[in-house]
């Protein structure tokens, strides 16, 4: 991410829009919401872009973080933080369970962590000694207050979540600069010419699948904080998946800043505008968008718009 | 001196605030978040039509205060809950009503008790909710009651329990279970997956190997209909089949007739309805003229709901304090008669008088058999679909 | 207990049977194209609730609807062929995509049109005993099973002997010969498309006879169809039958032999172990998937 | 430094490979001739770690690599290239140098990669992207980096020059003449063309049907009877 880049991005985060809604808590939730999607669909593009896979079961380390980081702050008295980061390593520990599906490609990859994600989802249920089982986990200690700042606040909570995600935007781009990044991109399309040269595919794949399962754990334990209520069907919802999915494809998942301004956009566009035009059903202005960003646009918004910008700047020149 | 000043500040807010709640007492605005579209719409706008009917009837028996209604639809999301509470309470709602499933009744709950607000619900699941100013008038229990007494009251010995393992149906058969095996009844549970194709290999389980008296189905529409033809193929030597929530409608009756004769569902109304009270007269016909169809069990949580939670506003006006969390204080003073029986609320919120009914679906009238003080009909016991 | 074994082996062989109606079809264009069509199970559900108007508005048994349904799912069927055509880069996982927004429309449509309550047939004469001996089933899902096996024998032969079906099978396995060959992939393609709407039509009007329809079970069949998809194999077709057998009898058995709570964990635990220990699934066609 | 010992490979009916045995030292320039199907990209994929052969070993200093896996044996200092040349697709061509040397040897430096685009004569193309933007004769001298570029004790040259027209295929010569002592390195080269391998290099062996028939100087090994017979086979058939 070059400073020009970046300086904006932080500014803007950071102080135009706390400043401009911060009192206001509806905006903030909508935002808390919107950036919660938009931290898994980072990592979903990480996984995609970085390790060539496309994944239906990021449910369930979403899940996985969720249930973990609750279960630790509930029953050990952890603190919330570190309960996060816990759920952040619990979902990695437990994407060690999908190595196995890393031989298979494409279709066959997605379908296998998809029967991964429901495995967990069942299990959850049938463990009700340590997951209470349906009823869910109920009072879910919040954010904590630091310094006299109450980060359970929609605007707490928003910072939180912004920063985390902002966090991980700037691993994902340095993974992405680094020589794993050169070597994983090479991957794509000549993995034999890679592996000749010394680059062990299956162990970079691997550390992509941590690291996307990690990101989406400590979301997915952000979330349970955030929300103080879990339950298998809520935290293992494959909706966790599908709408970063969706936000992904609409943004871009070449780039990255593509999955934020996807999730975010999506997310307000959706709630504002296609649940005011339609209401019952506005679901189909989802898949209306996923359809036609696919046709017309395979690589997303950001890489349309900035091809706009490039070629409006160039007529300039 | 010092004292006096004090007494003065006092008196100057007190007024001030007293101007305040006269100045807005013609409106008060109540926001609702319900699941209007996605999985559990069908429960949402039920539930949005009955609360809707009792605005407009405290409106037109109410000179004095209005109820101004915004309904949000959360899409029983708990993060959508939670900004669809954000956003009405920022509209200037005084108190909150809402939705399912538990975790949107949750996300939306949290904002109304972050912000000291009066949060009443038909779709919380659990048994006790943890929120300070939370009330719901239907519980868990009275599903138990009910599905347990009838089962009771037929002198079962054996009893055979399919239940779907989502939350709120696998509360309701293990508090069913509990208050079975207390009074020495065997219990059998058979817990299923959403995903499930055929019952058949359970109902055949039931048949060969448990041999109970009495089946028993909590779940949901279409699992009910699958349940009940795999049954009705295997014919297991049972005596009655015994639902929860979604099978002793007008609606589901209409459209499966042969498969639910005979079966009995919980339910509040009869039907055709026969309300006992003027209440209950008024609420079924105002329901049929707006909204031209019947009323179900849900359309009334929604209706009693409404009326108490404005009725408790009203007093609140009344006394001026709206402000100071008199809603919440008028709401544990809630006692009356409603159509779905005697409301008042216990330290957690819930209504400890709620019991369900049971109905039992005969021809095409569902007459109400369970408790007796309440029954309109005769049970028809032993009685199957088959 | 040898009782139960029996029925539970009986209803598993039957409800393997509707699956592999359900499934054979996403299976032929799997097999066909290496495309797998997410929609494939609201192309059923939109066949059902055909059959759900035509028994409701016109009175008529819900297997006259087969006719309409065909027409208006093939219809859909060559639809979504001619947007995923249009797709050039990276068409294996873009179609995932395609199909799986094109799903999510018809789901929404399903719902816009007919609303989210429950229907199946009133014509009771579906849902009458059929007692042989020891085993129990409706003359619905019997006659479901029969359709499936039917439709899996005629598709088998069909491909095995006709032209179409050997421009089908040079296709699948390698395009670029088969266009020096003179055959035109798009024509084999979309009748490849086409003939998974008529299979899609069968089965919707199939689900309807037998079981309760309601819109959100499109995702569902979806995945059910895939999970036996994979488990037959890429271009097996009896392995389509036999991996739906296989599927919905370990369901039937986990039920009566574990906790009915488990059949789900059965059916993934099976998939997972196909995936990763036989790479060309039960009965595929040698070639590499990892 | 190479030690194969009776190497079998059989791909379902078709035995590719037949008991080959082959020694490749450290100062060797070796040249593997035969006609087209002889199996001498198969011997090739078999050493680098592509084929798992049915039997026989692979030693590779003294060391048995056959259970190894193709990465793990590229940083043993076994290098190759393809036939089609096959570059990182999406990177430059200094961003595959890059990548192989970090992963093949564990470090960077830079200096190194320089030294060899400068000996391809790559080094004006060094941010083309290696994919798209490089004519025949420089993917075929960027394959022969990569393989450079982990430092290997030992290249495995698959047809570098075939395709080339002839002003490209001189000035590759040059090169691949001055490999050996530049960058202290043992060859094993796969050539079609006799001439050219006879000018390059001093010892022959020649595959034919899976079997090595000839294994000699290049002048004895084209003198003898049986090679000539592969070979005019071949261009009778």
């Amino acid at each position: 991410m070059k400073i020009r880049f970046l300086l904006p991005v932080l500014a803007v985060v950071y102080l135009a829009i706390p400043y401009l809604w911060g009192g206001n808590n509806y905006v903030m939730s909508l935002l808390v919401a919107a950036f919660i999607i938009a931290g898994v669909a980072l990592a979903w593009a990480l996984l995609a872009n970085l390790g060539g896979m496309v994944s239906f079961g990021h449910s369930a380390f979403f899940g996985v973080g969720a249930y973990l980081s609750a279960l630790l702050c509930i029953n050990y008295r952890l603190p919330v933080l570190a309960g996060i980061l816990m759920g952040g390593i619990g979902a990695a520990v437990a994407s060690i369970a999908m190595l196995p599906a890393l031989r298979l490609r494409g279709p066959y990859f997605a379908l296998a962590v998809l029967a991964y994600a429901n495995i967990f989802k069942i299990l959850a249920m049938e463990f009700k000694g340590i997951t209470e089982g349906a009823a869910g986990v109920t009072n879910i200690p919040a954010l904590p207050t630091v310094m006299g700042f109450d980060f359970s606040s929609k605007l707490g909570t928003y910072l939180v979540i912004v920063t985390i995600v902002l966090l991980f935007t700037g691993s994902y781009h340095l993974i992405r600069v680094s020589h794993y990044g050169a070597a994983l991109k090479a991957m794509h399309d000549s993995e034999d010419a890679t592996r000749v040269v010394g680059v062990n595919s299956t162990l970079l794949k691997a550390m992509m699948l941590f690291v996307s399962a990690f990101m989406t754990g400590v979301v997915g334990a952000v979330n349970a904080h955030y929300i103080n209520f879990i339950d298998p069907d809520y935290a293992f919802d494959l909706g966790w998946t599908l709408l970063p999915m969706v936000a992904v494809v609409f943004g871009g998942y070449r780039t990255l800043m593509g999955p934020l301004v996807g999730a975010v956009g999506i997310f307000m566009l959706d709630q504002l505008v296609f649940k005011a035009l339609i209401g019952t059903g506005h679901q189909i202005m989802l898949g209306a968008v996923l359809a036609v960003m696919v046709l017309f646009s395979p690589d997303g918004l950001v890489p349309l718009i900035g091809d706009k910008w490039k070629r409006i700047r160039r007529a300039q020149a | 001196m010092e004292f006096a000043k004090k007494l003065a500040q006092t008196a100057a807010i007190l007024s001030l605030a007293a101007f305040a709640s006269t100045a807005v007492a013609d409106e008060f605005v109540v926001g609702s978040n319900l699941p209007l579209t996605g999985p559990q719409a069908r429960w949402g706008q039920e539930v949005a039509e009955g609360f809707k009917l009792a605005t407009e009837a405290f409106n037109r028996g109410s000179a004095k205060h209005k109820i101004k209604l915004i309904v949000t639809d959360d899409e029983g999301n708990p993060a959508k809950a939670s900004a669809a509470a954000e956003k009405m309470i920022s509209d200037g709602a005084v108190a909150l009503y809402g939705g399912f499933p538990t975790p949107a009744v949750v996300g939306a709950a949290n904002v109304a008790t972050k912000a000291g607000l009066v949060y009443m619900s038909s779709g919380y699941g659990g048994t006790k909710a943890d929120f300070k100013n939370f009330f719901q008038i239907n519980a868990i229990s009275g599903y138990q009651k009910a599905i347990a007494g009838t089962m009771l009251d037929m002198g079962a010995k054996s009893v055979s329990l399919i239940h779907n393992t989502k939350e709120g149906s696998a509360y309701v058969a293990t508090a069913v279970a509990k208050a079975l095996t207390d009074k020495g009844v065997k219990v059998t549970m058979h817990p299923y997956d959403s995903a499930i194709a055929d019952f058949k290999p359970i109902i055949n389980k039931i048949k060969l190997q448990d041999r109970p008296e009495l089946i028993s189905m909590v779940g949901y529409e279409s699992e009910y209909i699958g349940m009940l033809r795999a049954a009705k193929v295997l014919k297991p030597e049972v005596k009655a089949i015994v639902c929860a929530y979604g099978v002793a409608t007008p609606k589901m009756m209409a459209d499966f007739p042969a498969e639910l004769q005979n079966v009995y569902g919980t339910t509040m109304l009869s039907y055709p309805a026969e309300f006992a009270t003027k209440d209950g007269k008024e609420f079924a016909e105002a329901f049929k003229k707006t909204f031209n169809k019947d009323p179900d069990y849900l359309a009334q949580f929604g209706y009693v709901s409404g009326q108490v939670l404005f009725e408790a506003i009203a007093r609140a006006a009344n006394a001026g304090t709206i402000a100071k969390g008199g809603i919440a204080a008028e709401m544990r003073k809630t006692d009356r008669e409603t159509i779905t029986g005697r409301v008042t609320f216990d330290e957690t919120g819930f209504n400890p008088h709620f019991v369900l009914r049971m109905g039992q679906i005969q021809g095409n009238k569902i007459p109400l058999i369970w408790p007796k003080e309440a029954a309109t009909g005769k049970m028809n016991f032993p009685g199957l679909p088959w | 207990m040898f009782d139960l074994i029996l029925q539970a082996t009986y209803s598993g062989l039957l409800s393997g049977g509707s699956y592999a109606l359900i499934a054979l079809g996403l299976a032929l264009v799997f097999g066909t194209m290496r495309v797998i069509n997410l929609a494939h199970g609201e192309f059923v559900l939109l066949a059902a609730y055909i059959a759900y108007t035509v028994e409701s508005q016109m009175d008529w048994n819900p297997l006259l609807a087969l006719p309409i349904s065909v027409v208006v799912v093939c219809i859909t069927a060559a639809i979504v062929y001619l947007l995923v055509t249009r797709l050039d880069k990276n068409r294996e996982m873009n179609s995932l995509i395609l199909t799986f927004g094109l799903g999510v429309i018809l789901t929404n449509l399903v719902l816009f049109i007919w609303k989210a309550d429950i229907h199946s047939t009133s014509v009771g004469w579906f849902q009458e005993a059929v007692v042989l001996g020891p085993l129990y089933s409706m003359r619905s899902e019997l006659l479901f099973f029969i359709t499936s096996v039917v439709m899996v024998a005629i598709l088998w032969v069909w491909l095995d002997k006709s032209w179409y079906g050997r421009a089908v099978r040079a296709v699948s396995s390698n395009r670029d010969a088969a266009k020096l060959m003179g055959i035109n992939p798009h024509v084999t393609e979309l009748i490849s498309f086409l003939i998974a709407g008529i299979l899609a039509s069968f089965s919707g009007v199939a689900l309807y006879c037998a079981s309760v329809i309601q819109p959100a079970l499109g995702n569902a069949l979806t995945i059910k169809a895939f999970i036996i998809t994979i488990l037959a194999g890429i271009g097996s077709i009896p392995g389509v039958l036999i991996g739906a057998v296989l599927l919905g009898v370990s369901e039937a058995l986990t039920i009566t032999l574990l906790s009915s709570a488990l059949q789900e964990l059965t059916g993934m635990l099976l998939l997972l172990f196909v995936l990763l220990a036989l790479p060309n699934g039960l009965f595929g066609r040698a070639g590499r998937r990892g | 430094m190479l030690k194969l010992e009776s190497i079998n490979v059989r791909f379902g009916g078709l035995a590719a490979l037949q008991d080959v045995s082959l020694l490749v030292d450290s100062e060797d320039m070796v040249g593997l001739v035969g006609p087209n199907g002889a199996g001498k990209t198969t011997l090739f994929n078999v050493i680098s770690g592509l084929v798992r052969p049915t039997g026989g070993r692979v030693l590779f200093n003294n060391i048995d690599v056959l259970r190894k896996p193709l990465y793990a044996r590229a940083r043993m200092g076994i290098g190759r290239t393809f036939q089609i040349p096959q570059p990182m697709h999406e990177l430059t061509v200094r961003e595959n140098l890059l990548v192989a040397q970090r992963f093949g040897t564990g470090s960077v430096n830079q200096s190194k990669i320089d030294e060899i685009l400068d000996f391809v004569r790559l080094s004006d193309k060094s941010d083309r992207n290696a994919a798209t933007e490089l004519a025949l004769t420089e993917l075929k001298a960027l394959e022969v980096a990569k393989a450079l570029a982990i430092q290997p004790k030992l290249l495995l040259l698959d047809e570098v020059l075939s395709g080339l027209e002839t002003a490209g295929k001189r000035q590759f010569m040059q090169m691949l003449s001055d490999l050996h002592w530049r960058f202290d390195v043992g060859i094993l080269i796969i050539e079609h063309d006799i001439e050219t391998i006879s000018s390059v290099c001093k010892r022959v062996c020649v595959l034919n049907f899976g079997k090595l028939i000839a294994d000699g100087t290049a002048d004895a090994v084209f003198k003898d009877p049986e090679v000539i017979k592969s070979y005019t086979g071949e261009s009778g058939a």
